[in-house]
């Protein structure tokens, strides 16, 4: 198979499955997860068989595989739509292919495929558990099977459609429209247990705040097919554009095409990889099953908002040789970092374990982001691969304990918040795969040295950073103390210590459908790192080429210069992260009581503050949402629709009835139901005349006819002849 | 030879006696046997057009064997049919059927 | 001039026009003459069947029979026609008396009917027409007229019962016989009686057993005699619808029945038997009376068979008789005469020698019987077992049994 | 004045009046019987035109089979009190005015048309019109499609006949 066709057909695996499981295999829970793992591996294996072919061929970034086809007529001329593939295409799909397909395979086990159903399972909630006999007889509450279990795998299958769509596109519209496809499955898959109202209320709440940011986006779009005619990223991108886009002023003061676009699609991205202001959906987006959250939340669709910028990032780029940075990447350095110190000092005061993870995911994609804004085109694309592994890593490896703490509330029977990381410790010793993969995924997050993949793609971050933001370089090495630390919290609070409540005691392993991702998942979380250290790091700097930087950056038509070693950032980076790494542990090394938070003394008022989020939702309830609700009530919905609108339709109704009474009485009445009544009368009256015709008796009838025959033949006779 | 008119009066005279049977009989089967009287008419006069006009050609035997088929099938059908009127009503006189009267 | 009854008529014949009658007047004259003398040498031989049914009846039974008039009894059945004769004839109450008087005659006209197109002799036939084998077909529909007619016209409703048994069982065994008729006339490619038996160079017997037994059933049924005489059978419907006809009406039915009985044994004999072939036949002189002694000898074996099947065979039950017809005999027939059209013609394509083509065929009616009668074996177990289920009766078979059984063990 | 003239005189004296007695006697038996009369002199007036075939398919079927059907019939159906009352239904005179009507307009037509007075012509006397028949019957040029027509005509009005006379109380 060609390579070209090999792209067009990479997507529609996942949506084949999200068709065939919603039309056929509702029913069938086993035929419904082999077809959904059935599509992903055939998208895994045709992602490899593209990834094989794109690292054999040389300068693949002046020669990405491209192939489009006319979609829209516009007049003289065709929209195109197509599929590229180019380096930053390659390393996307990469992790995007390797997760998704872990996350499938995890979601079996997560959803207790092979477990009875419970008696009390209903859809739209989480089970509730079902009641099984063991081998002695002994009845006891045990795990059950989803009730909507197929309905799962196809959701996610169409989100994987949708992921892929969005990374192989070759145009900003079908990047938009997987972009929208992956909305809608988050929508729904946070929304996945609708029968909780808290799943409802983060469902809707994700999909507004994300949609305020597409707004954005599309207006964006829309500027740049206004302004090129095209929506290409190979000709929208192209030095000749962006040097017209440079130039073109924009109808705000002050800001070019070039950066008013930018602005625009970065806001796109504020929404979609909830970077402050647009946070506020993303932790609430964990009450959905866990492999979304690690699916949607972390590995993929937030990182889909990073890949917009990363790919757009010559438009947002455009003009820095000028005179200052363009205002899109002042605005791309001042959010991301503020994002990545205000989530991270959030992720401090978190005891739920997901919602830790939630927040250091926004503070991961504020260092991103922050990098982006600071020109670090490779290093955020590094630190973009190696945290959707780490975190894919962490979500499950999150979910795997939640599985394992709702095995031992089921098995004691007092309910307690299995989330909660207060009531956990000692789970190292029952689940020990989950701790080292676990482990492994929050040393990486917190950058420990030399060993793991994050350690190597932050370091390139601080790179960039100290090399043009001195100030961005020490919030963001502040953040990653501040990271260090909450991940080591968590991981003391979670695995070591004593247990601290019953259930923690009679936790459990998961089973291989869940472990065997977090192994995998594992290997990638260490090994990644590797493809980019730089070539003149000490020591052991050179002994394996820098590839990543190599590979990803000839995407971009200016090759990023590399940056000379300089011992700052590295020492920084060995100390922030050590040194969280320790601080966490000294002060977790052995917490006892269930409630109490060793640090809530020596943080005092500003403890609760970061427990409630800078109160954040809060605000946004007061400023936004419920004037917004008082608004609709008293104007729109009383004054305009009530009194405008409706009293506008009553008239008209009125009037309208006035005139059909006036033709129904003198026009349809008398006229023309008295012609059908006349009709129908002289009919009837016909009728009773010739009625004794229809004697009933046939020989009669046949009298009659050929009565009727011989006159016809006689009248006829003397007509013609 | 007897002349052709021969023939064909006597089939008309066989004809309109059958048809005088089909349309004044009472019983349903006397009206079937004039149905019979008027298709053997109808046959004498094929046999006699062959024997006269076309002897080389053998249509008009085969289209009196045609006759004899449908005279056949008629009088099964017919006579299924009176019988089970018998069962249900009691009478096969063609003046009583008058259920489809006004 | 080999033939000396046909030398005798043409000699007669030139004596006629030397009178100087007209040349068509003398055939007809000729023609009368020649029905005439067949009619009585057909009727003489009827008589001869009385004594003939009487004798061989009692040989049955384990009898004499009549034996006291004449040598062997044989002056009897002259004896049985003169009391018939002098009997009271009796027309009942309230029948219609043309239609009372009719089927008498037809019983009897209609047998002697068939006997117009029987060759007897290569050279001796009433009439050589060329649709033969129908015009006996014809001939039979009539005689079950006649029968219709009788029961009707009795006025009784023993009579009227008795023909409604003769229309279903005449009109139902119709059609297997005129099927196994339609092979020979498919072998010899003719209709005609004589044509059928100078291309029997083997006997049809040989060639085709099977259609011959469908026919002999089948003419056995037509016929009303046992095992299918439920047309007459006495402890039902008491004589069936001959109930009211005494004297010489009766005689009539009597002959009639009794001289139908070696029609068909003719029938049979031209059909299969091959007819007049015998050696000899072709000899100047003495072979069209050889031929004639032929045919009867043949006829006379078939209706001793039809004889043998009477006395020595329960009768049937009328569903079992009419299902007998339409579920095995029907079918059966068909198939077979597909499967011989089919093969006469392979084997006539196929350049066979005659024996090669007389094993072959001999052989596929056997295979056909064979499986008709297993196959009808199979179906009247499963028959007699849903019959037994239905009614929750063990059959009289495993009664016994469990009897035979019970008694051992006491 | 031929033997043959006389001949035909005959049959179609004998065949008309049956016919006659055929729609006007009483007794429907004898209606049927009457009926077979007159089926049996067409057959006759067949083999006056020298149709032999069709004479003797004429008894095998008509009378053989129809005839007697009819006759069953009838005896199923019977209801004594029919005999007593009118055999005529109240339109009979109107019926009779048609046939006679019919008649005289077929009279009429008949010596108007010009063909009327053919003579026959000689029948080839070595030709055999069974086997012309059996051909004509089927050879796909000739009647081969007619032939099968009747087949399933005929196999349809066995099925349809079974159908309707089922007695389903049973």
């Amino acid at each position: 198979m060609n390579s070209e066709l090999l792209i067009w057909l990479l997507p529609l695996p996942p949506l084949l499955a999200f068709f065939f499981i919603v039309l056929f295999t509702n029913r069938t829970k086993w035929l419904s997860h082999s077809i959904a793992i059935g599509a992903a591996v055939l998208s895994f294996l045709g992602t490899m068989v593209l990834i094989f072919r794109a690292i054999q061929t040389d300068h693949f970034g002046e020669h990405p595989i491209q192939s489009s086809i006319n979609w829209l007529p516009t007049g003289d001329t065709w929209l195109q739509i197509g599929v590229m593939v180019d380096p930053l295409t390659v390393v996307t799909l990469f992790f995007v292919s390797i997760t998704v397909l872990m996350i499938f395979l995890y979601s079996i086990g997560y959803h207790n495929f092979g477990q009875p159903k419970g008696d009390h399972d209903l859809p739209g909630l989480p089970p509730h558990g079902a009641v099984k006999a063991d081998v002695h007889g002994h009845k006891k509450l045990v795990l059950s099977i989803e009730p909507m279990y197929s309905r799962f795998f196809a959701f996610i299958g169409l989100f994987a459609f949708g992921m892929y769509t969005l990374v192989i596109s070759d145009n900003l519209l079908t990047l938009f429209v997987g972009w929208e496809i992956m909305g809608l499955c988050s929508y729904l898959l946070i929304g996945f247990w609708f029968a909780k109202p808290s799943a409802r209320s983060a469902a809707i709440k994700a999909f507004m705040t994300t949609r305020i940011g597409d707004v954005f986006m599309l207006l964006g779009i829309a500027y740049i097919y206004s302004a090129t005619g095209s929506l290409s990223f190979q000709e929208i991108l192209s030095p000749a554009t962006l040097e017209m886009l440079v130039q073109k002023s924009s109808p705000i003061v002050g800001l070019t095409a070039a950066g008013l676009i930018g602005i625009l699609i970065f806001i796109g991205t504020i929404g979609k990889s909830a970077q402050w202001p647009l946070h506020v959906w993303l932790p609430d987006a964990m009450e959905g099953p866990t492999p979304v959250s690690a699916m949607i939340h972390a590995a993929t669709m937030v990182s889909a908002g990073v890949y917009l910028v990363v790919r757009m990032f010559p438009l947002l780029s455009a003009g820095v040789g000028h005179s200052s940075l363009p205002p899109p990447m002042v605005a791309m350095a001042v959010i991301g970092t503020f994002t990545a110190i205000f989530a991270a000092t959030i992720a401090i005061a978190q005891n739920d374990i997901k919602r830790v993870l939630a927040y250091s995911t926004i503070s991961q994609l504020g260092f991103m982001i922050a990098a982006l804004g600071v020109g670090g085109y490779v290093a955020a694309t590094f630190h973009l691969v190696t945290h959707a592994f780490f975190k894919a890593l962490l979500f499950l490896g999150s979910g795997s304990v939640i599985h394992g703490m709702e095995h031992g509330v089921f098995a004691t029977g007092n309910h307690i918040d299995p989330q909660d990381m207060f009531n956990m410790g000692g789970l190292r010793k029952k689940m020990p795969v989950t701790f080292w993969t676990f482990t492994i995924g929050g040393l990486a997050l917190a950058g420990f040295p030399l060993i793991t993949a994050g350690f190597w793609s932050k370091d390139e971050i601080f790179v960039d950073a100290f090399h043009h933001q001195p100030f961005v370089f020490i919030i963001l090495a502040l953040s990653a103390l501040i990271t260090a630390f909450y991940t080591m919290r968590q991981i003391s609070l979670t695995f070591l210590g004593k247990p601290r409540s019953n259930a923690a005691d009679h936790a459990h392993e998961t089973p291989w459908t869940m472990t065997a991702p977090l192994v995998i998942l594992g290997f990638f979380a260490i090994t990644t790192g590797w493809l980019g250290i730089p070539e003149d790091f000490p020591i052991i700097g050179g002994l394996v080429p820098n590839w990543f930087h190599e590979f990803v950056g000839s995407t971009l038509t200016v090759h990023p210069e590399t940056i000379p070693f300089h011992p700052v950032p590295l020492i920084t980076s060995l100390v922030v992260s050590l040194g969280g790494l320790g601080l966490g542990w000294y002060v977790y090394r052995k917490v006892t009581d269930e409630k109490v938070d060793p640090i809530q003394r020596p943080l005092g008022k500003m403890y609760v503050i970061l427990k409630n989020k800078y109160y954040f939702d809060e605000f946004y309830q007061k400023v936004f949402i419920q004037p917004s609700i008082r608004f609709s009530e008293k104007i729109v919905y009383a004054f305009m629709d009530r009194t405008v609108i409706d009293g506008a339709l009553h008239w008209i109704a009125n009037v309208t009835l006035i005139i059909g009474k006036f033709f129904r009485n003198s026009i349809d009445m008398p006229i023309v139901n008295g012609f059908g009544d006349l009709v129908g009368n002289v009919t009837t009256k016909l009728g009773f005349i010739f009625r004794p015709l229809q004697t009933g008796k046939v020989q009669q009838y046949m009298i009659m006819a050929l009565v009727t025959l011989v006159a016809f033949t006689i009248i006829f006779y003397y007509i013609f002849f | 030879m007897i002349p052709l008119s021969w023939y064909l009066v006597f089939a008309a005279a066989l004809f309109c006696v059958g048809l005088f049977g089909v349309l004044a009989r009472k019983n349903a089967i006397a009206v079937l046997m004039g149905i019979e009287l008027m298709l053997n008419a109808v046959n004498i006069n094929l046999v006699a057009f062959w024997r006269y006009l076309g002897p080389q050609d053998i249509t008009g035997q085969v289209f009196t064997i045609m006759v004899f088929a449908v005279a056949a099938a008629e009088v099964s059908v017919g006579l299924a049919l009176f019988i089970s009127l018998y069962r249900r009503r009691g009478t096969i006189s063609a003046d009583e059927i008058d259920l489809m009267k006004w | 001039m080999t033939d000396p009854l046909n030398a005798l008529a043409a000699w007669f014949q030139t004596i006629l026009l030397n009178w100087g009658l007209p040349e068509n007047v003398v055939s007809v004259i000729l023609a009368v003459i020649g029905v005439v003398i067949l009619c009585v040498f057909v009727l003489l031989v009827d008589i001869f069947l009385v004594w003939i049914e009487r004798k061989v009846v009692a040989r049955f039974q384990d009898r004499l029979g009549p034996n006291r008039l004449g040598p062997f009894g044989l002056i009897q059945p002259i004896a049985d026609v003169i009391k018939l004769l002098i009997k009271e004839d009796i027309t009942p109450n309230g029948a219609s008396r043309f239609v009372y008087n009719i089927p008498p005659i037809i019983a009897l006209a209609t047998v002697l009917l068939m006997w117009a197109v029987i060759p007897l002799a290569p050279t001796i036939l009433g009439a050589d027409i060329n649709v033969g084998v129908l015009y006996i077909i014809a001939i039979g529909a009539i005689s079950t007229l006649g029968i219709l007619m009788a029961g009707w016209a009795s006025n009784n409703k023993y009579a009227l019962l008795g023909a409604f048994r003769t229309v279903a069982q005449m009109i139902s065994y119709e059609i297997p016989m005129l099927i196994s008729l339609l092979i020979p006339v498919l072998l010899a490619s003719s209709m005609g009686l004589n044509d059928i038996i100078t291309d029997q160079s083997v006997w049809n017997i040989l060639i085709v057993p099977l259609a011959g037994g469908i026919f002999l059933l089948s003419s056995i049924a037509e016929l009303g005699r046992a095992p299918f005489d439920l047309v007459e059978a006495e402890s039902e419907i008491v004589a069936g619808f001959h109930i009211e006809y005494t004297g010489m009406k009766f005689g009539l039915f009597y002959a009639g029945e009794l001289l139908h009985a070696l029609t068909v044994g003719a029938i049979f004999a031209i059909l299969f038997l091959g007819g007049w072939r015998g050696p000899g036949v072709n000899l100047p002189y003495v072979g069209p009376f050889l031929g004639i002694f032929y045919l009867f000898i043949k006829a006379f074996i078939v209706y001793y068979v039809t004889m043998w099947f009477k006395y020595s065979l329960p009768r049937l039950r009328i569903d079992h008789m009419l299902g007998f017809n339409w579920k095995f005999l029907t079918p059966l027939a068909l198939v077979l005469l597909i499967v011989v059209a089919i093969l006469d013609k392979v084997l006539a394509n196929a350049n066979v020698s005659i024996t090669i083509y007389v094993l072959v065929m001999f052989a596929a009616n056997i295979l056909i019987g064979w499986a008709a009668i297993s196959w009808a074996k199979v179906y009247t177990r499963r028959e007699r077992e849903h019959f037994d289920q239905k009614n929750n009766t063990n059959s009289f078979q495993t009664q016994l049994s469990e009897e035979n059984s019970s008694a051992v063990q006491s | 004045m031929t033997p043959e003239m006389l001949i035909f005189i005959i049959i179609a004296t004998i065949t008309l009046g049956a016919a006659f007695m055929v729609v006007s006697s009483r007794n429907l038996v004898h209606v049927a019987l009457w009926l077979i009369v007159t089926l049996f002199g067409v057959a006759l007036l067949f083999t006056l035109l020298s149709a032999g075939f069709l004479a003797i398919a004429q008894v095998v079927i008509y009378i053989g089979a129809i005839a007697i059907l009819l006759i069953f019939a009838i005896m199923l159906t019977r209801r004594t009190k029919e005999d007593v009352k009118s055999t005529f239904n109240s339109n009979w005179r109107w019926a009779l005015f048609i046939g006679f009507l019919f008649f005289t307009g077929l009279l009429v037509i008949l010596m108007n048309w010009s063909g009327i007075a053919a003579a026959p012509p000689e029948l080839d006397s070595r030709a055999n019109p069974v086997v012309e028949i059996g051909l004509a019957l089927v050879n796909p040029n000739g009647y081969l499609l007619v032939f099968e027509l009747a087949s399933v005509l005929l196999l349809a009005a066995l099925v349809g006949s079974i159908f309707v006379a089922w007695d389903r109380r049973k």
